[in-house]
């Protein structure tokens, strides 16, 4: 009597446990981040964005019974444990989608690995401008090709300062960097602004007076940078140190609350065509930004930008009933239009690279301040 | 008859200081050679010269008639020279057996596709190199410790198996620098004897020693060195009553 | 080369000479690159930020702390990675290996306690005024590096040449052997070569932080590579041959910048380290070793 | 059995990449086992990586063509750069193969041919993890077949003390070059197949950090036994797996604490197994008899 007691007691209580675990879907997602190795400060920054999005989502319900689970495993910043990691997510931890790779480099080795097993993965910072939505069908783009932002930004910029010579100076050990290189280099072609000199630096380096010196003797009207943070307080400030007060153009490595906090005075002038304006006033940008700040954190774009893969992901989830299948996911980023993000109304061109508008900023009295 | 080994003349300088200076004799076939002096006298450099691990700066060495001017250590070992080390250079991770074995170098002819695909022929050859390094082992009395690391072995063994590594490559000229330091009586007199038998075999033998009273019983002729320079040559008996040989030795104005 | 170039180079070199006279004293003495300096510079920049930014120290106060404490890094180092390798027969490449992964401990550390993204020293931590010299400009910021990189080496000049502890090391980097037998504490003079080397790249690390405004964990990975390179140049184990290489090797890259682009920069300085090593294993500057320093 | 599948399927990349990682430890290994630290191993794997991957992509040849002349151009390099290099001792010959390795990955990041450091993407995946294996086997099939020959005792008499092999009458430059020039090709043959395996390859993969990777392979698992630098792969690539594995449990959150494990176990092998893994057995059967005679 008292054994068949505790029994019912027993099935009672999985029954209470089981019943509202049976109405909740969990939807795991992967994401695949750098947090050791050279990318390690992006992957630190994309943590904070994706965690917070996750916590977010889930609270306001949006999703009824779907609730989103966020894994997090570090690839630490090279192919092979991207390689390893995207397995693990796509047999083993069996996510509806990934998100990630920090690294282009990487997405070329993880991605085509989700593609044949059919597992959706949205790029959030990969930014390389050829063969990533390439790869196939279920390979999505949040962040903005460099060739999505710079050429539109430096047209907006010549038609307000007019200048007719430029210096380029640019990472060339760097995919990221090189990448946007390629892309400025078109850009001042077909704007038809003369390149004084193109210089180059390696990520390590921390010194570039050499560079600077030997381009601003030429007299350039700019210096247009391809350059990822850490290089790039360092290059605005030495430039300045070496006399330079025109203006300094960069790309999305430039969009970061470090180049202000790194290169303090030295900022003023610096323009930066980016995919996010972090000073846009939208209600989904100072929601964020609010959010950020409760948690402690000055975002930059690449937590902005993981925040949105999150927010998208989420989207396609309701777009397609509230559904977390690996392919219901694929078919809901097709539905995804105009959504309301920090980076503005967000959809997918058909080929799958994410559209939104473009944003030139400029460093001025201390901010980022949008260029009117 | 020609010289085995011959120094015309043969200079060497380290930093102004003249370690061998002009020193001219030969080693006849069958020979053994002893090289005594004083400590820095330039027994050691000689015997480098030889080998080929040092240059001579003037003068020269022939070995087997021929030249030995700017050939390599390995090609010196080809003309039929092998050396043991004052200061023991054996390889100390190695098995008796196998510093033996690595000693026959020389002799060995063998064919690497055979050895790589592991034909018989490969593995019999390999089994002969085997027997004979244990029967040299067992030439100088250390048949029970072949398999023992020699970093394992007393000071005395690891001399023996320095020898028996050099006679492993059936030298016609055998370059002993002290074979017998730090060996008990007993292991001294089977040196000796296992050097008369060498020679008696028709391997030359150069000797540099210590200990004057096993020169004087295994050399055929001795070269006395000072200061670089031969300062006396002959027979055991005539040596060792040469006053200049005496003063170097035992001091005083030369 | 213009006069602004010059400063240029003369600033990089001033770096390259301070990071690599602690390595290449180490390289002299025991014959073993001690591949977690490039980490011991990078906490030393740290603890300097650390103590001007929250501590609120004056930079002058928080650069010798700094040093003291890069120094006893160097005492753990060597008796965690070396000291228990001494004796064995691969010393020189497990030593090698030990030190990588002091390195990589090192920088886990830093990497765990900073955070992984590049920081600066607050701003005004050293007033810096402009000076125009050889037709350039020049900080007063890097004229104190360019000064305190000559200022270490007097003072390791004299230390090593003029003091019984300097004796002991030459004693030691001749022939441990031979010093022990003469007497010399071997354990306290390679001790104490370990923390001298580190208290200077240690040096070199605050100074590249301050210089730079740019202190993170791999941010000894700059210097690294140049740093073999410059104690190759200059001669192991050669002090003054450290620093006129160090000079050297930045005014060469320099004029590389200037005069082929920036792309070379690194591919010429690699192709001379090669082609000194195949043609004058010595060194450029010839002092084959810590007593002739 | 479906347990079977999920595990396979999570972890033949690992699976495939303890074959590649033990490859490039072999090609270390091969100078080592003469007692040259040669860091060149990331150069010629570039070298193999990029010549096959040119090959597919740009030239349509077929797999077994680009492999060939993977594993062939890097043993073509190795002989003008060894024969200058070997001469160098101890570790200013690591210095010296460390510039080279540089000189190459700076010279591929230069070369636009190649997208600089971009890299090449989109290569066709050719390689399967049996390809793989099949090179380890034959690598360790060699290396055991020297042992014991006539050459591998001249190696090992060149490892111990040079200058006395010599006077044994071993030409230890032609020694080590053969060395360095296998270990090329075994570097040049794991490029091309990891080229093939993970759809790319570029300049930033083939640095300094990563020919200390192999190295750090060949050492953790032992260079007194050929197969040593297999086990040591085979370790170390199975380790960041397990901390993914073991660290939520212990509550580590993916990040730095992991890369401390890593110098951590590192460390420890260096200081308590000089002799790798592999030594790890007979220390403990020693110390098991040193027990039981105390007793």
């Amino acid at each position: 009597m008292r054994f068949a007691g505790r029994m019912s007691l027993a099935v009672i209580v999985a029954l209470a446990f089981a019943a509202p675990a049976s109405a909740k879907q969990t939807v795991k997602i992967g994401a695949a981040l750098s947090m050791t190795g050279p990318a390690a400060a992006y992957g630190a920054n994309q943590k904070v964005g994706i965690q917070a999005a996750v916590e977010e989502i889930n609270k306001s319900g949006a999703l009824k019974d779907v609730v989103l689970e966020a894994v997090i495993e570090d690839d630490a910043s090279t192919k092979e444990q991207g390689i390893a990691v995207f397995q693990r997510f796509i047999n083993k931890d069996r996510v509806a989608a990934i998100i990630g790779p920090t690294l282009s480099n990487t997405a070329y080795a993880t991605n085509p690995l989700a593609q044949q097993a059919k597992v959706p993965v949205v790029a959030v910072s990969n930014t390389a401008p050829k063969g990533i939505t390439d790869i196939g069908d279920y390979i999505w783009r949040v962040s903005l090709t460099e060739g999505q932002v710079i050429p539109g930004a430096l047209k907006t910029l010549q038609g307000k300062l007019g200048f007719k010579k430029a210096g380029v100076l640019y990472g060339n050990d760097d995919a990221f960097t090189q990448a946007g290189y390629t892309v400025m280099k078109s850009a001042l072609a077909d704007l038809k602004i003369e390149v004084v000199a193109e210089q180059t630096f390696a990520k390590p380096d921390r010194d570039y007076n050499a560079q600077l010196t030997s381009l601003l003797a030429l007299k350039p009207d700019i210096l247009v940078v391809s350059a990822l943070i850490e290089n790039a307080s360092g290059i605005v400030a030495q430039a300045r140190q070496l006399g330079w007060t025109g203006p300094i153009f960069g790309g999305n490595g430039f969009n970061n609350p470090v180049l202000i906090k790194n290169a303090g005075p030295a900022a003023e002038g610096v323009y930066v065509g980016t995919a996010w304006n972090r000073s846009s006033t939208d209600e989904a940008n100072t929601k964020f930004l609010a959010s950020m700040k409760a948690r402690g954190v000055d975002p930059d774009q690449f937590a902005t930008q993981a925040y949105v893969g999150v927010l998208v992901v989420a989207e396609a989830i309701k777009q397609a009933g509230n559904k977390g299948g690996r392919d219901d996911i694929k078919a809901g980023f097709a539905k995804v239009m105009s959504l309301s993000t920090p980076l503005g109304k967000f959809s997918f061109l058909p080929n799958r690279d994410g559209d939104h508008t473009p944003a030139v900023q400029v460093v001025k009295d201390g901010k980022f301040q949008i260029l009117q | 008859m020609t010289a085995l080994l011959a120094l015309e003349g043969v200079e060497r300088v380290f930093g102004g200081v003249r370690a061998v200076d002009g020193a001219s004799f030969e080693v006849r076939p069958g020979e053994v050679h002893g090289l005594i002096g004083p400590n820095g006298a330039g027994k050691t450099t000689i015997i480098n010269l030889v080998s080929g691990l040092l240059q001579p700066t003037g003068g020269a060495v022939h070995v087997g008639g021929q030249p030995i001017r700017g050939l390599a250590p390995h090609r010196i070992a080809a003309l039929g020279v092998a050396r043991t080390f004052q200061n023991i250079r054996l390889f100390p991770e190695l098995s008796a057996r196998d510093n033996v074995i690595v000693g026959e170098h020389l002799r060995r002819k063998e064919s690497l596709p055979a050895r790589l695909l592991g034909l018989p022929p490969a593995r019999e050859a390999e089994q002969r190199v085997r027997e004979r390094a244990e029967a040299l082992l067992a030439r100088v009395g250390l048949e029970d410790r072949m398999r023992e690391r020699v970093k394992n072995l007393s000071y005395g063994e690891q001399r023996r198996v320095e020898i028996a590594r050099a006679l492993a490559a059936e030298p016609k000229l055998l370059l002993l620098d002290e074979p017998t330091a730090g060996m008990n009586p007993v292991e001294v007199e089977a040196v000796a004897a296992l050097i008369a038998k060498v020679a008696a075999e028709g391997h030359s033998v150069l000797l540099v020693e210590h200990n004057v009273r096993l020169v004087m019983d295994v050399c055929h002729v001795i070269t006395v060195l000072n200061f670089g320079k031969v300062i006396a040559e002959g027979p055991p008996a005539k040596v060792a009553e040469d006053p200049a040989v005496i003063t170097a030795y035992l001091g005083g104005p030369a | 080369m213009s006069g602004q170039q010059v400063i240029n180079g003369l600033f990089l070199g001033s770096i390259y000479a301070l990071f690599a006279l602690g390595y290449t004293l180490v390289f002299g003495v025991l014959d073993i690159l001690n591949l977690a300096h490039a980490a011991v510079f990078m906490l030393a920049s740290f603890v300097a930020l650390t103590l001007v930014a929250s501590a609120g120290l004056h930079i002058l106060l928080a650069l010798p702390l700094a040093v003291l404490v890069a120094g006893l890094l160097g005492l753990v180092l060597e008796r965690v990675a070396f000291r228990p390798l001494r004796g064995r027969a691969d010393s020189n490449i497990s030593g090698l290996i030990s030190s990588l992964a002091m390195a990589a401990i090192f920088e886990a550390i830093a990497h765990e306690i900073w955070g992984p993204n590049v920081a600066r020293f607050p701003f005004g931590t050293l007033t810096d005024k402009q000076l125009h010299v050889l037709g350039g400009v020049v900080s007063r910021l890097q004229l104190t590096i360019i000064g305190v990189a000559l200022g270490l080496f007097l003072v390791l000049w004299w230390l090593v040449q003029r003091t019984r502890l300097g004796r002991e090391v030459r004693a030691v980097a001749e022939s441990p052997r031979a010093a022990r037998i003469l007497g010399v504490d071997v354990d306290r003079a390679i001790a104490a070569s370990f923390f001298i080397s580190s208290a200077l790249g240690g040096a070199a690390g605050v100074l590249f932080g301050l210089a730079f405004n740019s202190v993170s964990p791999d941010m000894g990975r700059s210097v690294e590579l140049k740093g073999l390179a410059v104690i190759i140049l200059g001669g192991m184990g050669s002090m003054t041959g450290a620093v006129l290489a160090g000079f050297a090797l930045g005014l060469v890259e320099v004029f590389v910048v200037a005069h082929l682009g920036g792309s070379y920069r690194d591919a010429v300085s690699f192709a001379t380290l090669f082609l000194i090593l195949v043609l004058r294993p010595r060194g450029l500057f010839g002092a084959p070793s810590l007593r002739e320093a | 059995m479906e347990w079977l599948q999920e595990t396979y399927l999570t972890y033949q990349s690992t699976l495939g990449y303890i074959g590649l990682n033990a490859l490039l430890a072999l090609s270390v290994y091969t100078t080592l086992s003469c007692g040259q630290l040669a860091l060149s191993s990331a150069g010629f794997a570039a070298i193999g990586a990029y010549a096959a991957s040119i090959l597919t992509l740009n030239f349509g040849q077929s797999f077994p063509v680009a492999l060939l002349a993977a594993t062939a151009l890097p043993m073509l390099v190795a002989v003008p750069l060894g024969l200058p290099v070997l001469r160098i001792r101890g570790v200013f010959l690591a210095i010296a193969t460390i510039a080279f390795g540089e000189v190459v990955r700076l010279g591929l990041v230069n070369w636009d041919y190649v997208n600089g450091a971009q890299g090449l993407v989109a290569i066709p995946q050719k390689t399967s993890v049996w390809m793989i294996y099949l090179a380890v086997a034959l690598a360790l099939l060699l290396l055991a077949r020297l042992r014991g020959s006539k050459w591998g005792f001249a190696l090992e008499a060149i490892r111990e003390d040079e200058a006395a092999a010599r006077t044994m009458g071993i030409h230890t430059t032609v020694y080590k070059l053969a060395m360095l020039v296998l270990g090329a090709a075994l570097a040049g043959l794991a490029g091309a197949l990891e080229a093939h395996y993970s759809f790319m390859v570029a300049p930033n993969g083939f640095g300094f950090v990563r020919v200390v990777d192999m190295l750090v392979f060949a050492v953790v698992g032992g260079t007194v036994a050929y197969y040593g630098p297999v086990v040591g792969a085979a370790f170390l690539t199975v380790l960041p797996e397990v901390l993914r594995e073991l660290a939520p449990l212990v509550g580590i959150e993916p990040g730095p604490l992991r890369f401390l494990v890593n110098g951590v176990v590192l460390l420890s092998v260096i200081l308590f197994l000089p002799n790798g893994i592999v030594s790890l057995p007979a220390r403990l059967r020693e110390r098991r008899r040193a027990r039981s005679v105390t007793a």
